[in-house]
């Protein structure tokens, strides 16, 4: 069945990462006359908003975007907490990373590391239940030191720490070592 | 339609680039000569797979290794063949190995013609790879990780670190002793080192790691005193007084 | 005005950048009977199939997503100006076909199941996120163990593994090739 222009104009919007203007959703649909396609968007907004639906199109920055409902907020949050919970970020995973190739380490020594403090993504993981505290240095202000987790090898499938890839491992799957590089 | 001009004219042109390896070339040759996978003359397969390579003026090592290897199993499985025997095939055929590659291969391939078209079917349904700006926008950094994505996390954090001077050089090796050692010497001749600087001097990624556990050993000693005045700045190193006194 | 849980649903499905599985929503809608938001998913699922909307929720990679309808892709593809969606290479497909059948499993495996020298493929599929390493192998060299993700099957639109083609479906694609003249 051919869609509608309606139903190509909800495709569009959908899709777009940004506003879409009705510039650019005249330029994508030139072969409709320019006034039917502003016709059949007025539609779709107007479809929208009677707030039977879990969606909306809204006006925002001079274009036409998706959004969810406000009153579905509550349940929205939380799905993204649910998502962040079982998800690492780019900290989290670099602080990990370090903690596992360089058990048992402090804080400080992680930081050091990476650069940038890490107290944040120290909790996050703890709470995660990735990393552990196993006990204090014997150094000046006693830092606490941290490991991974049994959870954390179940996590990414290893018996044991022995399994972590090592760096000629991932080199090699990189292809950073090339033995012999073919002449041009 | 082509393929029926392939079958009238003996000397068709194989191109080795159009096959994925030498199985694929393979069953592309016993379908071609309507022979039986599971009983293969292997004098007559292997003569047009030979055929094959000899047409081709060069043979892409790199790429086509594997080409050459599958050559010689194939000789080496005729010569088994011709080889006398007392039974047919007392223990088991030479060819089984071959024929087991080849009908799994043979799966994996039809496997394949099916995945490609529900890939096909499935390229005319978008999704979004973001989120438009508004709603209940969630960290971007967040990604779903691996093992692969934790180890490259790790050693691309290493590699970056300090800049791109580091090279990976194999086979020399440096302990912790040696560069325990070696920071308190330098720490003698000019009392103060900066720690970022001397770290991003070292020759090789694993030396520079070495280095930095070094101090954290020193540290730990109670030899040296390291004091980082601000957080991304530099590290001063000061041997202790003590140990100075020591030393001399 | 309250949402219904068929709105809240949708809601969370929209959101949602990667397949949003049932285990996860029904997580989200703790508050809610179980059965009841099945039932309004169904419900969700079945009002945008009528072919009456330019987007769609797909069930696919073993969760729900919203998707533009087939249909629209030209209009697609001319706002975001893409000519093609990228597709896999022959030697990706084979990769990933075995990768598929035979999970989990080595790279010296794959290699020896294709005849060829794989390791640049893995890359490229890592790198895609089409699999994922899992751990290592108890063989000499604990050589390292692959698995496809739910990426992958959101690529061919499948659900689980177990809608690859079956025994069946392959046999009937060999009986054809049997039959016909082959093509390299």
């Amino acid at each position: 069945m051919t869609p509608g222009l309606k139903e190509i104009i909800e495709s569009l919007v959908f899709i777009s990462l940004e506003p879409l203007t009705l510039e650019k959703l005249k330029e994508a649909l030139a072969d409709f006359p320019a006034a039917e396609v502003e016709e059949a968007l007025t539609d779709l907004v107007r479809s929208y908003s009677d707030g039977s639906r879990g969606i909306q199109v809204i006006q925002t920055g001079g274009g036409y975007i998706f959004s969810t409902r406000p009153e579905c907020d509550p349940w929205v949050r939380r799905l993204l907490k649910i998502d962040r919970k079982s998800k690492l970020s780019g900290a989290a995973m670099e602080t990990l990373s370090i903690i596992a190739y360089h058990q048992p380490i402090t804080s400080s020594e992680i930081q050091a590391l990476r650069g940038v403090d890490s107290s944040y993504t120290l909790k996050t993981l703890l709470e995660k239940r990735m990393i552990r505290i196993v006990g204090r240095k014997n150094s000046p202000g006693r830092p606490l030191i941290y490991r991974t987790t049994d959870r954390f090898l179940a996590h990414f499938g290893l018996n044991s720490l022995e399994d972590l890839p090592t760096e000629e491992e991932i080199a090699r799957i990189l292809g950073e070592e090339k033995t012999s590089e073919p002449e041009p | 339609m082509g393929t029926v001009l392939l079958e009238d004219r003996p000397q068709y042109e194989v191109r080795l680039e159009v096959f994925e390896g030498p199985l694929d070339l393979l069953l592309f040759l016993i379908r071609k000569k309507k022979i039986d996978v599971h009983n293969i003359p292997i004098a007559v397969i292997t003569r047009e797979y030979l055929d094959c390579l000899q047409r081709k003026e060069r043979i892409n090592l790199d790429r086509e290794a594997e080409f050459l290897l599958m050559a010689a199993l194939l000789i080496h499985i005729k010569s088994q063949m011709l080889l006398p025997r007392e039974e047919p095939f007392p223990e088991e055929d030479p060819r089984r190995f071959l024929v087991d590659q080849l009908l799994e291969y043979q799966k994996i391939k039809a496997a394949c013609a099916i995945l490609k078209e529900k890939e096909e079917e499935q390229s005319l349904f978008w999704t979004r790879e973001g989120l438009p700006p508004l709603a209940e926008a969630g960290d971007v950094d967040l990604a779903e990780v691996s093992l692969f994505d934790l180890a490259e996390t790790f050693f691309s954090l290493m590699k970056r670190k300090e800049g791109e001077n580091f090279r990976l050089v194999k086979g020399k090796s440096v302990s912790i002793e040696n560069k325990m050692k070696e920071i308190v010497r330098l720490l003698e001749e000019e009392s103060v080192l900066d720690f970022l600087e001397y770290f991003s001097r070292q020759e090789t990624l694993e030396e520079a790691i070495v280095s930095f556990f070094s101090l954290l050993e020193l540290i730990k000693a109670r030899m040296v005193l390291a004091i980082q005045e601000q957080l991304f700045h530099s590290i001063k190193v000061w041997l202790r007084k003590d140990v100075a006194r020591k030393g001399k």
